[in-house]
């Protein structure tokens, strides 16, 4: 087992793509995406319920090194703050297979 | 009259089944039609459009008359997001006047579908261009939004650098509705006749049924978005009910002018009247983030649509039967 | 001639595919019908079953024959909960007693309309009022349910303090499947030919196969719990086979006291015999948290609907067929 | 004349739905069929291609010629997947030998009744009992994939111990698809003329439109996998598409030789030609997990779905007519 | 970035709403859901694949201040006691932006 | 509240089987699964959009003691690398209810 980090993000679904891109730019290249997330914030509540998915969230993590992770969230922060979301980072042991 | 038309317009299983989806949030009944069941109506309703309109084109064959209509709606989603973005300005910040001229100059396929159902419970009837007629009207208000905005908003870099214009067309052009709905078009009058009879049995006879269903849940839908209408504030609720009002005499004007037929012309007043609430939102979501979509989707969804299929289309036809006789 | 109507009833399709959906489990294929998959059957049943009967009775008016028979229906749903809360208490916990007891007052509508089919095969008519009475059958059981709960449980506060009756009385009556029951009747009734017309070809003419598929998902979902009969014993087990020959006859008596017609007289003694396995969990799993759903969900659907529909039906019958002849 | 068959093959609405899904991808529309939709219009046609198929069977009967058809599948279905392995052996690792081999040796549904439309469209018949083939034809590749793996693979433990026969053939005959058209198959057979009135409007009157539905997806489907088509390399695609071919001509040499029908004998190459997505890749995933989905899928999806349903049909049907002219 | 607590709850989607009242109460006014999530508890298995939505549990989660965190927890316990379900605390790095 | 392991896992949903099977080994009888998830990793894009599920991820969580989530751990390994996914343990608080 060795440590890492795990980035966290909740985004609007039409915004996911953005994030998934600056994973790609900092070479991470595993992630997990859960779709179809409700949830509240500061742009009211995402009840995804809809016909357009203008209310959906989409969840993902990924499971990388701290300087990735650092690099990951300075991109992260302009567009968060365009588009919304959040982003929290926790420690955590990955298990090698 | 006016009033025996709203009985005749609101006694149709839809319309009955889309105020019982309202009733059902305001009781609380918790009755829910999950995702991805309202995608499933939705691509449905679509595809049936699409493919009947196609099929009646087919029959009537592409002629000047049709390219009048085709001509006017063009028209139609060209002036109305503009006049929209002018009068929502004086009170909005550039980003929700876009979003909601854009969403107001779009159109809406159930609206259509309902007003449909309508003609026909009176025995009138309208072209199948006019399927054509809408599909043109749903993209332009994207692009006219955006352009707008491009033009009057203060700083044009706002985060994300210069604006992709042929990424942003691509978006208007080729987004899920217009293109399921021009491809379905396509093959109904391509395929033709023998096309419609495979065609026919789910995607037409059903119909009535499947927007039934439909309803029910833009009903449930619709009454969720209420509570935000107090947010929404009272200027924008009004623009909600007389828009339309306006956009459909706007468009009776016209079609009176260049000699529409009765049906088609209460149909084009429809389009006009109707505001989008799948593809215009998606796109803004998308380029304008700044805009507030409990705005200009609970405009569409919770004022203007409920508006439109209860009280519009008896009041539209009621204009158009003073003119058209 | 019990074998024959066995068989009769067992060589429908429908019956055929609930066998499949068990069989499938038990054989390990993996056939899964998703969520919400499932829901769209159910809704669809629902409004199916209320369009239909509401026509059906704006067809034959609500006589005094017909308030007869919804009279009868509440005095069924509410003395079917009581005696089997005493019967159950023998046994049982209050909680678990309260559950069950209010599972077994109130309906099954799969279980009704696979008796409609059963009938339709005989060549036997019912009215469809028979819907409305259904209708009327669902709510009451939990109600009373939360009555006897209040009267016999020792704490009353179970951590939540009084019990809010107006609430429970609106969530035994709004709940999603009593409220679309109601409305779609509602709207069958007062659309009548016309609105049928335009809702039947979805709504009638493909009843039968939308049965057939949702049967095959209840199969699947009744044979997946199977394993949990264990768990409900020997006492439960019996309960969920003879409660509804017991509620039956009881149900028959009645109705032969008061002189319903053979189709009605069969269609009542089938919906005292079924168990609610929608309704009824739903709202025990939100006001008595504390009995064991893996009882009552595991005795209505793995016990009671599938002895009703296979067994029973025909058992009922030829009971109903001794006395009205 | 080639041509015209393509055209004719092509004109069909569920064809060009099939091509308006792939152009939705080229295009970016963002156009999608969330699940489970999809999967509910696999259930759906396996019903209803089980069900018609059973009740053709009914009407005709279990003859000699039957059972020549059948013997005949099942002779394909063994050599199919046998030959297939020893080609890509010539170049592949084992794990992806077997599990290619084993999509092209079973078979792919929609196929079958893309063809039968086709077949339809020109007014030629094909025995009910054709179902029954392709049932017959879905699993044995299955099986035959997994001995060759434990004959030719150097470590036989690999990872997971000795190899559990008995639940292999379970999980190769017990598969979701193959059940499901068995028991649909069984159940249109056993309830015949009356069954099939009942279950007619929903699985065969709607069929064409349902498939045109679901032919969309698989559009959609087979166009995002065709970026992966470059990793699949030369040799793969070139297998994609002329194993098929080669399929299909030795099917219609040994039906030829056999006497079978015009209409038989194009169904029965239509079957040897197609591969399975479903369920080999299902069985596959869990069975040789060593094996890359992104090649045998692909091929399957990508490949020769496409090439089948809109060059293979034309083709196969020309060799099939100048043979029984 | 600042350090906060996240809080997990799983419980029947039926009582989902008690959670976010809780959430309300102490001022929470940012979640993440995640509907129809399966598991196995105490209460047996959530199997999620009945017509009634009894089997169904809901995933919540939100990140906030421990001090509010720790409110959260005391209303929540008896909840959990009531109706079942777990609830978890981590701490996590939550990206300003 | 007392201090437990989080193990996550996300595998291909054809092989949540084996995990849960080891789960059950080792005397955990609490778990919670969410189907359905996408993501990519070694083994590709899981996008879960086909007609075969052969590209569709499942996510499970369990809390349990420390020493438990080792011998998982150990018996996790051999699966995730026949079948890929991953594993990650991460520290939290368990409310007691
Ligand atoms: N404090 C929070 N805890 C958990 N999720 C949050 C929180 N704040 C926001 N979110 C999620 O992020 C989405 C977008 O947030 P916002 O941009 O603030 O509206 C919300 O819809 C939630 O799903
Ligand atoms: N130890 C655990 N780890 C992860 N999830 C759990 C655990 N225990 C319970 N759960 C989740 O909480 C739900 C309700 O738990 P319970 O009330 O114990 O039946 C279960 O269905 C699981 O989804
Ligand atoms: N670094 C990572 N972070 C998060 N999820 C991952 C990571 N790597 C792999 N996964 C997930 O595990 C699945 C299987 O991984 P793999 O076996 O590497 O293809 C992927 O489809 C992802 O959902
Ligand atoms: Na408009
Ligand atoms: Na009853
Ligand atoms: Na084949």
């Amino acid at each position: 087992m060795v440590e890492k980090k795990k980035i966290e993000v909740v985004i609007s679904s039409f915004h996911l793509d953005n994030v998934l891109k600056i994973f790609d730019k900092h070479g991470i290249d595993g992630y997990t995406v859960i779709k179809d997330v409700l949830g509240k914030g500061e742009r009211g509540l995402m009840s995804a319920d809809e016909l357009t998915d203008a209310f959906k969230n989409s969840y993902v993590f990924t499971v990388c090194d701290e300087e990735v992770a650092m690099k990951v969230v300075t991109d992260l922060k302009p567009v968060l703050k365009r588009y919304g979301g959040i982003c929290i980072i926790s420690d955590v042991m990955w298990v090698l297979r | 009259m006016a009033f025996d038309l709203m009985l005749q317009n609101i006694l149709n299983p839809p319309i009955l089944f889309f105020i019982a989806g309202m009733l059902s949030v305001f009781f609380r009944t918790g009755l829910e039609i999950p995702q991805p069941l309202p995608k499933l109506f939705s691509l449905y309703l679509l595809i049936a459009i699409g493919i009947h309109g196609g099929y009646e084109l087919s029959k009537s064959g592409i002629t000047t008359d049709v390219l009048t209509v085709l001509g006017l709606a063009m028209l139609l989603a060209t002036l109305v997001p503009i006049y929209s973005f002018f009068i929502l300005r004086l009170r909005l910040d550039i980003y929700n006047t876009v979003a909601i001229a854009a969403t107001y100059g779009s159109i809406s396929a159930v609206t259509f579908v309902t007003a449909g159902a309508f003609l026909e419970s009176l025995g009138i009837k309208f072209g199948g261009y006019m399927v054509a007629a809408m599909t043109l009207m749903e993209s332009p208000a994207i692009i006219i939004g955006l352009i707008m905005l491009n033009l009057f908003a203060n700083t044009k870099n706002n985060g994300s650098g210069e604006t992709d214009w042929k990424e942003i067309l691509r978006e208007a052009v080729f987004n899920p509705s217009v293109y399921l709905l021009m491809v379905s078009l396509f093959i109904g009058y391509i395929t033709a006749e023998k096309g419609w009879k495979a065609m026919e049995p789910l995607f037409w006879t059903l119909f009535k049924g499947m927007l039934a269903f439909f309803l029910l849940d833009m009903g449930i839908i619709a009454a969720k978005r209420i509570g935000d209408v107090k947010k929404v504030g009272m200027f924008l609720v009004g623009f909600g009910v007389f828009m339309p009002v306006l956009n459909a005499l706007f468009s009776i004007i016209l079609a009176s002018m260049f000699g529409l037929s009765k049906g088609d012309a209460f149909m084009l007043a429809v389009l006009a009247a109707s505001a989008s609430y799948i593809a215009v939102p998606a796109a803004m979501r998308l380029s304008v983030p700044e805009a507030n979509p409990s705005l200009y989707i609970t405009m569409a969804l919770a004022i203007t649509f409920p508006f439109n299929i209860t009280f519009g289309l008896p009041l539209y036809y009621s204009i158009v039967n003073m003119i058209w006789g």
